[in-house]
């Protein structure tokens, strides 16, 4: 174990509990409580993976997710981030986008080219010729993307959960804490969350050894564990912000959408590199991936090493590694920095270089010394650890989602945030306040404000605990003329990049961001933008504020689809006789989120199944569920008004008992619905809808009720009934098996509707026949309907009942010719086009869309219409939505075909240009092969055009 | 705490429209019953109110309303379940409402896991009563029994109270 | 290694021409002002110089070059649309877009994928087929094929989308493309600066100002500019901008939601595209699966993220792709798409002599940028609109005379 | 994910909401023209504003009217849409 250090006073490890996996082949051994990356370093693992571009080797650099340096694949997961996946024992890993190996990388050959590939070089060449392109974009689409997908991967869902609670605090760093402590005691229910396995934060690795502080830490968790209102969550991050103070709470079991009533953002700051050549050699990191390493995971950074600061952080590295046995080579200050740290580093006798240049990183594979220039002299310090501490940028996406501004403070050198939205109260580091003392303050103060916003009480004066001095380096960026210093090292971005960039004119963030693609890789610019802006302000002689800052977009760290997708709630629905479809093997098929029976196999072929199902109905009789038809009880004073209101006949007129056809449209005169109305009574109607419209259409009609101001209720049965449809010749005397009701012509007429006890329980039928047979429609309560069906069923055996499903229903409707709402019409037909203004009654006063229909009735240019094929239909049979051609232009389409047995042609619907509509008019239908086959307008109905089998008395026992 | 859900039947369940219910509420031994309220009127039975002339009644005999008074009374199949145990935990991951805001007594509608539902806030330790509309209610049982399945956080729940 | 990037040996991109120039002041007046530096008025000011030479052109970019819509969708192109109008309209566009790399000497990244738009239920298979016939008609590439061909082409797809609403068959669209969105603005941008055009970003027209139902200038946070012709090309903002001239539109505002995975190697080489799953998914050159959804439900001016999209789609994601549920979603973003009625677009003259609309793209923008530029260049150049575009105007929704784009339930995307 | 505070409902969450399109009051349509009918049925003015706007509540099924900010997306006002209400739309 190389690097591994004795016992740290709150280290992670366990160390009596190892655990062994595979890395690139290899054999590694760690403690349990290891991250993969920590448990690679500690066996002096450097080069962990290769870069984007150049596949230079990569080694650690943030050490908290803020670079993709260590990516890994596994069988199972591609993308794995070493800075945060436990090391497991079993795990088996490879480093992404390597050719060969890691040590053996083919990728690093590009590098050889590297000078022909400047930044959107890709936008410069490849296009033409043209035919090239897709084998160069094959390339590039190859040597770009990181993690492989294996396809057969199967699906996961994690359950996902809800949690309200009233202060959600994000980082349980000091001021975290604090703020959940002051927060609690106010008695409200807090929630804290912190994405490391335990509670601490920076206390815990800037601090770890840094015994004035052990009283703070005890304090702050001994509370924090002590207050029964304060939950806890870690390993667990914000993937986003959300309005009304909705969080994604991402967590390993799964995702928590945590609902508050104020927020505190406590979440710190992301440490930015120097950039200064080979500043991504393996060992070079920042200091306080350094100090993660030496508190967690009791890992040193390198043996001997130096520190390239601008703030006293980076002597308290400096300190870290000294106290623990590892060498400093020197402490090497871009400035002047003062601080108690910096006097305990000189006492402890470290050499310490102030106005300190850096040059340039050295070393072939990994750390082998570094370059400076001092008094305008360059130095040499041979070692094998770079750490950097030139300065902050604040962990800001929350708050930047929910809408906080950020401005530039020239004290601490930082953006920090200058405008919170109600309710949301930063504090800490993100906050530019330092000092751990004032980090506490601040954290109490925003907590208290946090609490007492959700109790409504007024927030006292606000406090700035930021210290006068400056955490970062105003400009880290040390330019080398022989190039490779990364800004960003998810996309290999270099400083003449950026240049490249600003020079051509993409000097605005935004642009400068697209063409470069500086931020956008997987770690969203956590360890590149703000050196970026910073580049970008100085280069275009504008400040930072003026400059602006990139918007930190959802997600905060790349988010499982597992997770975010969750558990699958896709409502499905099924009628009262689901049971009989079933024990039936019908053959189902959706319709909306309702499962209908499309047919019953009961012959060889779906065909003849549907066949047999046809004749049964003409022949025999039929029966059909139509319980997903939408059923509206509408009852009240002002009924009948309503009823003539919303459909375009008149309804007012109608007998108590009789039924009506429906149709509605909507205010721009298009038809969105047809069904049945009923009167039970002077003020009571029952009307049916589409299957696909029962809720919208009666949510509208509630709107209309309540716009026309009516003495009207109207209540959504459509679950509560189930319905069927029994027809054909027989069905008169399959019922009068089944009730006493007298079912004849004179007690009850065709389109009448009653109300009666079948099967002894309590129905209303409806005598309508939309297949255009004798028939009617039985509507019963949902509890009942299935034994009411059973009933018909066993009483239509001795007349060779059958069930019929949709498919069935389809062609029989057809040689009716009656039309299906949203097949012969589409989002524009009206009333008039659908060939039914006999259905539209323009001398009612007032009905919905009327004056839409007045003005369409005049310019109606397409009509829909029945023809029967005159071509041989067997092998030419058109499909629904073949068109209709003449010469070269298209003057319609096939609405609805079918082959019918009953009238030995095929026929169907086409809407039609209205010029192409009369009666014999010939038509060209284009087949999908383009070849025409020709058909003939026909009146319509096809079948039984008087319609006598409806009206019709058979069964009833008296003369027909 | 574990938590069970078992299918319920309800003698008669009826939607109650019109005028003077709240004689109709007095009969059956209720009044001054708020909206979205319910009361335990004998074992299992109910009333709720869900309007200033709505009544959702589950009784044993049906009811005989008056048709001068412009009373409407319909049948109802709700699909109806028992859930005992840590129901709120599993509410948690289909439900987004926000419990806190309940009192036992109160009848609530909300949506569950895409399903419009009711439900009757128990006391402190009972068990809650949900329904839904009837052909919704085979999903609505197979969703909540798979969630107690698989979900890792009620899982997580379980043993904390062993 | 091309040649063209052999220069690079001794060239720096320093040295390379810039794109865009940097700030200047705004000059008194102009033929023709631009208002919206997205892809489509970037693409007009480039016609109007390229094709009409009328230079004189300011184009006022609130903020920065393709930054609205243009850089926030999800850059499919296609052109199987369902009505003569449509189709037309975008097969121009397409093999305008098979060019623009060499027109602009820039590489615009123009990938045919072929384009597959999913059918679940017999009513989508209908009007899948009633598109492919149509398509077909005017010789566009377009055919209904069965689950068989689709399985072939997209192994890793699941036929039987998880039990529920399994894929009855698709709309195969072989033209249908990719392209780098933000690299066509800035194409058309730099071909339009290079022809004299002026482009000023950051710029925000605060007023339209006319004189006798004449436009005379556009009043912006930089001052007064004269000009006689106006055009209106800013999409999700074109309510704002009407509102000057009090003229009513049928437009609303939704937000449309996007995201992209993080990368990973290609395995995705097709585009498609889910109507009633609401999903419509493509790999990008990076290697992130670019994926978006239906409009938000709500009209609403903001660029907001929500969870709900995020969660909905990957939910319904999964549902065709079960092996994505191990991918992680990297980034969300939202544009606002400017809807109409009949969906399609709103183009050319206005009651307002000199004020041209380019407007109501709702989904559908971005794969009708050439075609518009050019057609709007066209109509105001000539003040007469362009054949293609007549179908389009402003009038016709108080004709009655909609555009049946909506057909019966199609998706766009 | 938006909450919303409704008489009689208590805090909700948007998702249980259905919208239903801006407030207008409707012609007559016994004395409106052309030209006013169709700039009801499709012209308005679409710039953000503060609307009011149909929701619908699909678990108990009540229609409220919110005063919406289109900009904001905040919701101001909440209030049953009662029959007889007349609003400035």
């Amino acid at each position: 174990m190389k690097l591994r250090l004795g016992p740290q006073p709150l280290e992670w490890i366990d160390r009596n509990v190892s655990v062994t996996f595979d890395f690139e082949g290899k054999r590694v051994t760690g403690f349990e409580g290891d991250v993969v990356t920590s448990a690679l370093w500690a066996e002096g693992w450097k080069v962990l993976g290769r870069s984007f571009k150049y596949h230079r080797r990569r080694g650690l650099m943030s050490f908290a997710n803020h670079d993709i340096n260590a990516l890994f694949q596994t069988a199972e997961m591609p993308n794995v981030r070493g800075d945060v996946t436990p090391a497991k024992n079993g795990l088996s890993l490879t480093a992404v986008n390597t050719f060969g190996s890691l040590e053996n990388d083919k990728g690093a050959l590009v590098e050889w080219i590297a000078k022909f590939l400047p930044v959107g070089f890709y936008y410069r060449a490849f296009y033409s010729p043209k035919f090239l392109f897709p084998k160069w974009e094959r390339l590039i689409r190859e040597m770009a993307g990181l993690g492989k997908i294996n396809t057969n991967w199967s699906e996961e869902r994690q359950p996902k959960r809800y949690r309200h609670c009233d202060v959600a605090i994000i980082g349980a760093g000091a001021s975290g804490m604090a703020a959940a402590i002051q927060a609690a005691k106010q008695g409200v229910d807090v929630c804290l969350i912190d994405e490391n396995p335990f509670i601490g934060g920076s206390l815990d690795y800037q601090f770890a050894n840094q015994r004035s502080q052990s009283l703070n830490r005890q304090y702050l968790k001994e509370t924090v564990a002590s207050l029964p209102n304060i939950q806890v969550i870690t390993s667990a991050y914000v993937a986003g912000y959300y309005g009304d103070h909705w969080l994604a709470v991402n967590t390993d079991q799964g995702l928590i959408k945590l609902s508050a009533q104020s927020v505190v953002v406590a979440t710190g700051v992301f440490e930015q590199p120097a950039v200064f050549r080979n500043n991504d050699l393996p060992g070079v990191m920042n200091a306080s991936a350094a100090q993660r390493l030496m508190a967690r995971y009791a890992v040193a950074p390198c043996n001997a090493g130096v520190v390239l600061t601008a703030n006293h952080e980076g002597y308290r590295a400096a300190l870290d590694m000294h106290e623990n046995g590892l060498i400093v080579k020197a402490i090497l200050d871009t400035g002047k920095t003062e601080g108690v740290w910096v006097d305990e580093a000189k006492k402890a006798g470290i050499v310490v270089y102030e106005q300190v240049t850096p040059i340039e990183a050295l070393g072939s594979r990994e750390v082998e010394g570094f370059i400076f220039g001092l008094n305008g002299m360059e130095h040499r310090l041979d070692c094998d650890g770079i750490l950097m501490s030139v300065g902050w940028a604040p962990a800001g996406a929350p708050l930047y989602q929910a809408g906080a501004k950020f401005g530039y403070e020239p004290e601490v050198q930082q953006l920090i945030p200058v405008s919170l939205p109600d309710g949301v109260f930063a504090c800490g580091r993100v906050n530019g306040v330092y000092v751990m003392e004032d980090r506490i303050k601040d954290g109490e103060q925003a907590g208290l404000a946090a609490a007492l916003h959700v109790k409504g009480d007024a927030i006292p004066e606000w406090k700035d605990f930021r210290d006068g001095v400056a955490h970062s380096h105003p400009y880290p960026i040390w330019q080398h003329p022989k190039g490779k210093e990364f800004v960003d090292f998810d996309e290999d971005i270099q400083v003449k990049d950026l240049k490249g960039a600003i020079a051509q004119g993409f000097d605005n963030i935004e642009l400068m961001k697209r063409f470069s693609t500086i931020g956008m890789g997987p770690s969203q610019g956590k360890h590149s933008n703000m050196n970026g802006i910073r580049m970008l302000a100085k280069l275009t002689g504008k400040t930072i504020d003026e400059t602006g800052s990139t918007t930190a977009r959802p997600m905060f760290h790349p988010t499982p689809v597992s997770h975010l997708a969750g558990m699958r709630f896709r409502p499905e629905r099924v009628t009262p006789m689901q049971l009989f479809h079933e024990e039936a093997k019908a053959c189902f098929m959706e319709a909306g989120n309702w499962l209908r029976p499309e047919y019953y196999p009961t012959e060889a072929t779906r065909e003849d199944s549907i066949k047999a199902e046809v004749s049964a109905v003409r022949n025999a009789v039929g029966l059909v569920d139509v319980s997903t038809l939408g059923k509206l009880e509408i009852f009240g004073r002002d009924a009948a008004e309503l009823m003539d209101r919303l459909y375009t006949m008149r309804m007012s007129n109608m007998a108590i008992g009789a039924s009506r056809y429906a149709l509605m449209v909507d205010d721009a005169g298009v038809l969105i619905d047809d069904g049945v109305a009923v009167r039970f009574s002077d003020e009571h109607f029952y009307v049916t809808t589409t299957t696909s419209t029962s809720d919208s259409a009666y949510r509208m009609i509630q709107k209309k009720v309540i716009e026309w101001n009516l003495m009207v209720t109207v209540l959504n049965r459509t679950g509560q009934i189930g319905a069927m449809n029994v027809a054909g010749p027989n069905s008169r005397k399959v019922l009068s098996k089944l009730t006493a009701f007298g079912l004849s012509n004179d007690n009850f007429p065709y389109l009448a509707s009653r109300q009666a006890k079948l099967a002894g329980v309590d129905v209303t039928m409806i005598r309508v026949g939309f297949v255009g047979e004798l028939g009617y429609e039985i509507h019963v309560d949902a509890s009942n309907a299935l034994m009411v069906w059973d009933a018909i069923m066993n009483a239509g055996k001795e007349f060779g009942i059958k069930p019929f499903g949709v498919e069935a229903q389809r062609l029989l409707r057809l040689e009716k010719g009656h039309i299906i709402v949203g097949q012969d019409t589409d989002g524009l037909t009206n009333p008039f086009e659908a060939n039914m203004s006999w259905a539209v009654h323009f001398k009612k006063p007032y009905f919905l869309g009327k004056p839409s229909l007045m003005k369409l009735k005049q310019m109606q240019t397409r009509t829909l219409v029945g023809f029967e094929l005159l071509s041989d239909a067997e092998k030419d049979q058109p499909l629904e939505s073949n068109l209709l051609i003449e010469g070269k232009e298209m003057v319609g389409r096939v609405t609805s075909i079918g082959q019918s047995d009953t009238l030995k042609k095929v026929i169907g619907l086409a809407m039609v240009s209205t010029e192409y509509s009369a009666e014999g008019q010939e038509l060209n239908i284009k087949l999908s092969d383009g070849r025409l086959v020709k058909a003939k307008v026909v009146k319509t109905p096809f079948y039984d055009p008087e319609g006598w089998l409806q009206k019709s008395n058979e069964g009833s026992g008296e003369a027909a | 705490m574990s938590i069970q859900i078992v299918p319920k039947a309800f003698p008669v369940l009826m939607h109650l429209r019109g005028e003077g219910l709240d004689e109709v509420l007095a009969s059956l031994g209720t009044s001054n019953l708020d909206i979205f309220q319910y009361r335990f009127v004998a074992n299992g039975q109910f009333v709720a109110k869900l309007g200033n002339e709505e009544i959702f009644v589950c009784v044993e005999q049906p009811l005989d309303i008056s048709e001068e008074k412009k009373q409407y009374a319909f049948q109802r199949g709700d699909a109806i379940f028992e859930l005992s145990g840590d129901w709120k935990g599993l509410m948690a991951e289909v439900c987004i409402y926000d419990f806190r805001q309940t009192q036992p007594g109160d009848f609530l509608m909300v949506l569950i896991a895409g399903v419009s539902a009711w439900l009757l806030i128990p006391e402190e330790g009972a068990p809650l009563v949900l329904g839904c509309d009837p052909t919704y209610g085979h999903y609505f049982y197979e969703t909540l029994v798979r969630q107690l399945e698989v979900s890792p956080f009620l899982k997580m729940e379980c043993q904390d109270d062993d | 290694m091309p040649l063209r990037l052999l220069k690079y040996a001794w060239k720096k991109p320093e040295d390379e021409p810039r794109f865009f120039p940097s700030e200047k002041p705004l000059k008194e007046a102009y033929d023709v002002v631009i208002i919206g530096g997205g892809g489509h008025g970037m693409a007009c000011a480039y016609y109007l110089a390229k094709e009409h030479g009328i230079t004189n052109v300011a184009v006022l970019e609130q903020g920065y070059i393709g930054g609205g819509n243009t850089g926030r969708n999800t850059t499919i192109v296609r052109s199987n649309y369902l009505t003569a109008e449509g189709v037309k309209f975008y097969d121009e566009s397409l093999s305008l877009f098979e060019d623009l790399s060499d027109d602009f000497d820039l590489n615009i990244f123009y990938s045919t994928r072929g384009h597959f738009t999913l059918a679940h239920t017999d009513s989508a298979m209908r009007t899948m087929r009633w598109r492919a016939e149509v398509n077909k008609h005017y010789g566009i590439d377009s055919e209904v094929v069965d689950v068989e061909t689709i399985q072939k082409e997209v192994p890793y797809m699941d036929m039987t989308c998880n039990g529920q609403h399994p894929v009855m068959g698709a709309l195969y669209h072989a033209p249908g493309s990719v392209a780098r969105h933000d690299a066509v603005a800035w194409g058309y941008a730099r071909g339009a600066q290079m022809r004299g055009v002026e482009i000023h970003q950051k710029t925000k027209v605060m007023d339209i100002k006319t004189k006798g139902g004449k436009v005379v200038g556009v009043e912006t946070d930089r001052g007064f500019v004269e000009a006689k012709k106006v055009i209106s090309a800013v999409a999700g903002s074109t309510p704002r901008i009407t509102e000057m001239l009090d003229i009513k539109t049928p437009i609303e505002i939704f937000p449309l939601q996007a995201c992209v995975t993080e990368p990973v190697k290609p395995f995705m080489d097709t585009i498609v595209v889910s109507g009633s799953l609401h999903v419509y998914v493509s790999q990008s050159s990076r290697g992130e699966l670019v994926m978006g959804a239906s409009v938000d439900p709500a009209e609403l001016h903001s660029t907001r993220s929500t969870l709900d999209f995020v969660e909905g789609l990957t939910d319904q994601m999964m549902d065709l792709f079960p092996f994505t549920s191990r991918m992680k979603i990297m980034r969300q973003w939202a544009g606002m798409a400017d809807i109409t009625p009949d969906f399609a677009p709103i183009m050319g003259k206005t009651d307002i002599e000199g004020f041209y609309l380019d407007a109501g793209w709702g989904t559908w923008g971005f794969k009708a940028t050439p075609v518009s530029g050019k057609t709007m260049a066209y109509t105001v150049a000539n003040d007469r609109p362009h054949e293609l575009i007549k179908p389009f105007a402003l009038s016709r929704y108080e004709d009655f005379k909609l555009v049946g784009e909506k057909g019966a339930a199609s998706v766009g995307h | 994910m938006k909450f919303v505070t409704c008489p009689s409902l208590g805090k909700r969450a948007l998702s249980e909401f259905t919208y239903g399109g801006r407030y207008e009051q409707e012609p007559a349509q016994e004395t409106v023209s052309e030209k006013e009918w169709a700039d009801y049925v499709f012209y308005h003015n679409g710039a953000p504003k503060v609307q009011i706007e149909w929701w619908y509540h699909r678990p108990t099924g009540i229609w409220f009217l919110f005063e919406r900010d289109t900009l904001t997306d905040r919701i101001n006002k909440v209030d049953f849409a009662r029959k007889g209400m007349t609003h400035e739309a």
